[in-house]
């Protein structure tokens, strides 16, 4: 059985690396399925030769027993949504809406600001379903656009919105990545988990990871367009083209802000609580077609396959493990990290922590769902508490709904990259770098500070605590402030070394993330360290355990992404854009 | 020289599936692209195919089987495993009933005799948790039949059923197919089975 | 090049099932699979069809549809209404008899047989007038022959002795077991047997005996006729919270399998199923955006979105505006090729339209 | 309400931050990008699950039903509900 469920895990994980790194050019999806069935047939022989032939039939079901059903519904439901609402005009209203808001006290700056964040706002349970269509909108504000904001400015922007918009899935209560990891935390600590012990600290990272992304891409591309300091296309005039929404836009804007809602608070409902998100956004499409006079065809238009057949093979990818013990054998690949002393239990959670961004798939459902009973056990294995469980779950799903956007296999991110007519991996390695040393830290602080406390039980009492305190509070905004001033100390030393060099800024680039690293390990070791204390271990040992696990991970993701944020040289591209 | 090693660097590190002759036109973007690049394709056209209907079908097979089964509820479970918050209130030890609804959408005995589906005496404990409120004891209640069922039919594996006796994991409602089904395996492989005491 | 033969199968599968019947299937399908919700789908698309018929009825001045569906309307209507009415008879019957206590007991002498600890265990009921029941008939005694069950005498055997001592005519035992006959149901009045202490299975199976034999002796209720278990296949409402909910996630299921099965369908556009709406395909585009009937599409994109969807109409339109040069073939991630797809996508709308226009003058020329 | 104070400071922060980095230095418009981040992080400090901004009334009977022992929790199901002691 050890045989075996090596085998297959070296088979998932070589495959994995083989189809990031380019080697095996095919949809991810054929990659998948291809390693499902490879790994059922290793399984067939297996059984059969041990003489356990009966074992045989159970297989496919436990393999197709893995598919968690809902969010890839629930996200085809979304996409049916997005198409309804594009076809009755909907976005056109976001936009008239925006031009409006323009002409207020909150002026350009402030309506890019909530533009930028409307992913956060409306939490759906994939981004691209949100920035399919509003990306192109968006673009529109670009020198081939209206002209209002200049090139570098357009990067920015779109960079920033994608980074919100492929975080959102973390925090969505409608079927959002962080219900996983909620549900395992609940219990006998946190009994009431499943109503959002993860939603504040996603949010919060969120928030300022994507300020940071901005910044970061800022830097970067300054860099790169030294000389873009006129607007391509001038306005004419200053006459902006009018925006003619009819009311069918308004209509159906109107009928998805009220199923949104529904969705968002419905839980809360006893009475009304059967009712799951895809009726409601079934329902709701329905009625934007029977009242916007929208065609049925327009309610495939907004569908993607690409996430959810992705997701589909993923989970059955990941479930051909199971059956064949490949699960137990990362189990105690993990448990044989932390048994090593350079790196320590805390070492081998902050690379744990980081697993997703250095398998960055597609969707990052995929291994979340390998990932979380994992962590669970593996914390309860080594001796953690449940509030340190908690703050290392935090950390992890922030970091797991960030893969995406990274991800070279059809990852959202590559949305953006497309929408802005650049070459994959431009902004891969912002992506990751926020995620590394930005997000997963400050989750983690949040996390320690103000949600435990909100959710801990008193184990006396056994009733709920509710002892977050302004010294938390204090707590939590210096601890922030601490890290996102090393963070915005690195992003500006590292742009500044980029040159015309590709090869330099390879190197520049993986230095930067060794030291990101070094932040994250730092920060987790910290606050776990602030709850009690690991495995035994001082704080001094704990922390050199950090850096050197947050050291690996940074290395490797690095190593994971092919093309350097640098992208061309930099003689060649002022020559581009002058010419 | 430089230019060399910068070529090789630029070949090491990026796709190369564009002309590198050809000029910038943004970043990442040369101005001419190369038609097809036949090395990429491969021969997999069909196989993307293949793999495409594979995912469709597991999904169908996902949605369709426990509609045949009577279980159309587990289709919309969360698993978000906030059921896991029954904790010592399930009379049954159960500890992880979201595994127990996975398991009966796909008619995985395995996993639910194992998890300890058979122990459960449908109180509805957990329902009082489930974030979706589905009716988990009719579930499990269906599952149980089902399960039953296999097991009179020789489609569970020996070693399950062995096991799961070991672990105490077969509630008392059901010992008695499963141990009249041991027996019957006890006639044929003289293999020793303990025989329980019941009532 | 020559077609491959599972093309030219699919294919023909496409233009012969097209995307209507092809939902239809699914839905009569899922209908036989689901019963909660064939009432539901039935009234779905007896709605679809009556918006079609009056669709037809306005263009053409022929309402001859509308009427059928209206003559279809009533007379499901007087079936269903039959079908009740008798239904409700026998609830009400049911109702009279006490539905789950089996009262109405024959009198004689019935016999059954339960698996014992090493084989069958025999039984044998005999019921006589008492007219303490509604129906006058109890238990009188309850015999298990010796000679016939092979259970170990110590234990088997001796248990059984035990019993037959037990419910011989006339005993407490066996009045009190009349007694739960009459006010509780079969299976819990089944428990008050008691069983006898190191021969579980013996007393089991001797229950399970006793349980078999009342109900042979049980007069069976009237039954549901064929017609109305016919006619309650189809029309019974039974729709509920639950089957909306699911209902919700079979039909984006069946979307979602028949979207992604027209481009394996159709040769050629397969590869398009792969596509994630990276849009690097539109920055590589010299043409980028296109206008057409008032609508802004981003350019290879969409085309290789329509031809996925299976709208190749659309698709025909959009290739007008395609120079052919393939940079976006160059730079697509899982490598697309948006012409490629396109060209393949028209290739099947015409080979679908002459093939038509042949069958229209071949229907001609019979006709 | 922690949660709602953090949110709207590391909401004027981020809506700074991002100004900043789409090049708006003049400011007028660094105070309009933080206004808009306030706004952003009060919507989304709201439309959060009413347990993350830590009041305590938010969940008080859902929690209590939670906690019921298991008879009354069986009880509960016809409608009325058992007081408990």
């Amino acid at each position: 059985m050890e045989i075996l469920g090596t085998i297959t895990l070296l088979i998932f994980i070589v495959t994995l690396v083989a189809t990031l790194l380019g080697w095996i050019k095919m949809p991810v999806q054929t990659v998948l399925i291809g390693i499902t069935l490879v790994n059922i047939v290793l399984a067939l022989i297996f059984f059969g030769l041990q003489g356990m032939a009966d074992e045989l039939r159970l297989v496919p079901a436990d393999v197709i027993g893995r598919i968690i059903l809902h969010p890839v519904t629930a996200l085809l439901g979304g996409l049916f949504m997005g198409g309804v609402l594009g076809a009755a005009g909907g976005f056109e209203a976001i936009k008239a809406i925006v031009n409006r808001l323009r002409k207020t006290p909150l002026g350009l700056a402030g309506t890019l600001v909530i533009l930028i964040n409307i992913p956060l706002i409306t939490m759906l349970p994939c981004g691209r379903i949100i920035a399919a269509a509003l990306l192109p909108l968006l673009f529109m504000f670009g020198p081939e656009g209206s002209g209002t904001l200049r090139k570098t400015q357009l990067i920015v922007f779109i960079a920033a919105f994608a980074r919100n918009s492929f975080g959102s899935c973390g925090p969505s209560p409608v079927g959002g990545v962080a219900q996983i990891a909620e549900g395992t935390l609940g219990g006998a600590t946190f009994p009431d988990a499943a109503a959002g012990i993860l939603r504040g600290p996603q949010v919060f990272s969120l928030m300022i990871g994507t300020a940071f992304m901005a910044l970061f891409i800022r830097f970067v591309t300054k860099r790169l367009y030294p000389e873009d300091t006129v607007q391509i296309k001038d306005r004419e005039g200053g006459v902006e083209p009018e925006i003619k929404v009819n009311w069918k836009g308004y209509t159906s804007l109107i009928i998805f802000a009220l199923a949104l809602l529904t969705a968002t608070f419905i839980s809360f409902i006893p009475s009304l609580k059967f009712i799951t998100v895809q009726a409601i956004f079934v329902a709701a499409s329905i009625l934007i077609i029977i009242v916007c006079r929208v065609s049925l065809g327009d309610l495939m238009t907004g569908i993607i396959l690409m996430p959810a057949t992705a997701m589909v093979a993923g989970f059955l990818a990941a479930g051909s493990l199971y059956p064949t013990g490949g699960m137990q054998v990362l189990q105690s690949i993990f448990k044989g990290l932390a048994a090593f002393p350079l790196l320590g239990v805390v070492g081998t959670l902050v690379i744990l922590v980081q697993a997703q961004t250095i398998l960055p798939l597609s969707c990052s459902r995929i291994l979340t769902a390998v990932f979380v009973p994992l962590i669970y056990v593996f914390g309860k294995g080594v001796g953690l508490t449940d509030l340190q469980i908690g703050i290392v779950m935090a950390a992890y799903i922030i970091n797991a709904t960030t893969s995406c956007a990274p991800s070279p296999l059809g990852g959202a991110g590559m949305m953006a990259e497309g929408q802005l007519r650049a070459e994959t991996g431009y902004l891969k390695g912002a992506f990751s770098f926020t995620s590394l040393a930005v997000m997963a830290p400050l989750a983690a602080v949040f996390m320690r500070f103000i949600t435990l406390d909100v959710f801990a039980r008193n184990p006396q009492t056994g009733q709920m605590m509710f002892t977050a305190t302004w010294g938390h509070l204090g707590q939590t905004i210096l601890w922030s402030l601490v890290i996102m001033a090393a963070a915005y100390g690195l992003i500006v030393v590292m742009s500044r070394l980029i040159t015309a060099s590709l090869g330099r800024n390879r190197k520049v680039l993986i230095a930067s993330f060794g030291l990101g690293g070094v932040l994250c390990g730092i920060s987790l070791a910290l606050a776990l360290r602030l709850g009690e204390p690991v495995a035994g271990t001082s704080l001094g040992v704990s922390l050199v355990q950090g850096i050197i696990g947050g050291i690996i991970a940074a290395v490797l993701i690095a190593l994971m992404i092919q093309v350097s944020f640098a992208g061309p040289p930099l003689k060649e591209n002022v020559q581009a854009v002058e010419g | 020289m430089a230019d060399e090693k910068q070529k090789k660097d630029e070949q090491k590190i990026g796709r190369t599936r564009q002309v590198e002759d050809q000029p910038v036109a943004l970043p990442g973007i040369r101005r001419f692209q190369s038609f097809t690049n036949v090395e990429d394709r491969m021969l997999t056209k069909n196989i993307n195919r293949a793999a495409m209907f594979g995912v469709a079908a597991a999904m169908g097979v996902a949605v369709l089987k426990p509609l045949f089964h009577g279980m159309p509820q587990t289709t919309y479970c969360y698993e978000c495993r906030a059921c896991y918050a029954t904790q010592d209130k399930c009379p049954g030890r159960i500890t992880e009933q979201a595994e127990l609804t996975v398991a009966s959408r796909v008619l995985d005995y395995r996993r639910f005799i194992l998890k300890g589906g058979m122990n459960c005496i449908r109180c509805g404990n957990c329902q009082t948790f489930c974030a979706a409120h589905l009716d988990l004891p009719k579930i499990f209640g269906t599952m149980q039949k089902l399960v039953v069922a296999a097991i009179e039919e020789g489609y569970v594996p020996t070693g399950v059923l062995a096991q799961a006796l070991a672990e105490g994991k077969i509630g008392r409602d059901y010992l008695l197919p499963v141990v009249k089904y041991m027996q019957k395996l006890k006639k044929e492989t003289e293999k020793p089975i303990p025989e329980p005491e019941l009532m | 090049m020559e077609t491959a033969w599972y093309n030219r199968w699919l294919e023909a599968f496409a233009a012969k099932a097209s995307r209507p019947w092809r939902l239809a299937a699914f839905t009569f399908l899922i209908s036989l699979l689901y019963p909660g919700t064939r009432f539901f789908l039935l009234a779905v698309i007896f709605i679809v069809l009556v918006v079609k018929s009056v669709e037809y009825g306005v263009k053409n001045g022929k309402w001859w549809g509308l009427k059928a569906l209206i003559g279809v309307f009533l007379f499901s209507c007087l079936v269903y209404a039959a079908a009740a009415a008798e239904a409700y008879r026998v609830a009400r019957y049911r109702r009279a008899l006490g539905d789950t206590i089996p009262l109405d007991l024959k009198t004689g002498i019935y016999e059954a047989e339960a698996d014992g600890a090493r084989g069958p265990v025999h039984v044998q009921v005999e019921i006589i007038e008492t007219g303490l029941s509604p129906t006058g008939n109890l238990i009188h005694r309850i015999d298990s022959p010796l000679e016939l069950h092979r259970e170990t005498g110590s234990i088997g055997g001796n248990a059984i002795k035990e019993l037959n001592y037990r419910y011989r005519p006339g005993t407490e035992k066996i009045r009190a077991l009349n007694k739960d006959l009459i006010t509780r149901r079969l299976d819990q009045a089944m428990d008050s047997i008691d069983g006898i202490t190191g021969a579980t299975l013996t007393s089991r199976a001797y229950r399970k005996a006793v349980k078999t034999a009342i109900i042979k002796a049980h007069r069976t209720p009237k039954k549901l006729s064929t017609f109305t278990h016919f006619v309650y296949f189809f029309l019974k409402n039974e729709i509920s919270k639950i089957s909306f909910n699911t209902l919700a996630i079979i039909f984006i299921l069946i979307v979602f399998f028949d979207y992604t099965l027209q481009g394996l369908l159709v040769r050629g556009t397969g590869q398009a199923v792969s596509c994630m709406n990276c849009q690097t395909c539109v920055g590589a585009c010299p043409v980028k955006r296109v206008e057409l009937d008032g609508k802004e599409y981003a350019f290879p994109m969409d085309m290789v979105l329509a031809a996925r969807l299976g709208d190749y109409e659309l698709v025909k339109k959009l290739s007008w505006f395609c120079v052919g040069c393939a940079k976006c073939s160059g730079k697509c991630p899982i490598g697309i090729s948006a012409p490629s797809v396109a060209s393949a996508g028209v290739r099947f709308l015409k080979a679908r339209e002459a093939e038509k226009e042949k069958a229209d003058a071949g229907g001609g020329r019979h006709g | 309400m922690f949660t709602f104070i953090v949110f709207i400071i590391a909401g004027a922060l981020t809506g700074l931050i991002t100004t900043y980095a789409l090049d708006m230095k003049t400011r007028k418009e660094l105070a309009q990008g933080t206004r808009g981040g306030v706004i952003r992080a009060k919507i989304r400090a709201l439309l959060g699950p009413k347990k993350m901004s830590g009041r305590r009334g938010a969940s008080p009977g859902r929690a209590s039903h939670r906690l019921a022992p298991t008879k009354e929790i069986w009880q509960t199901k016809n409608k009325k509900k058992t007081s408990r002691r």
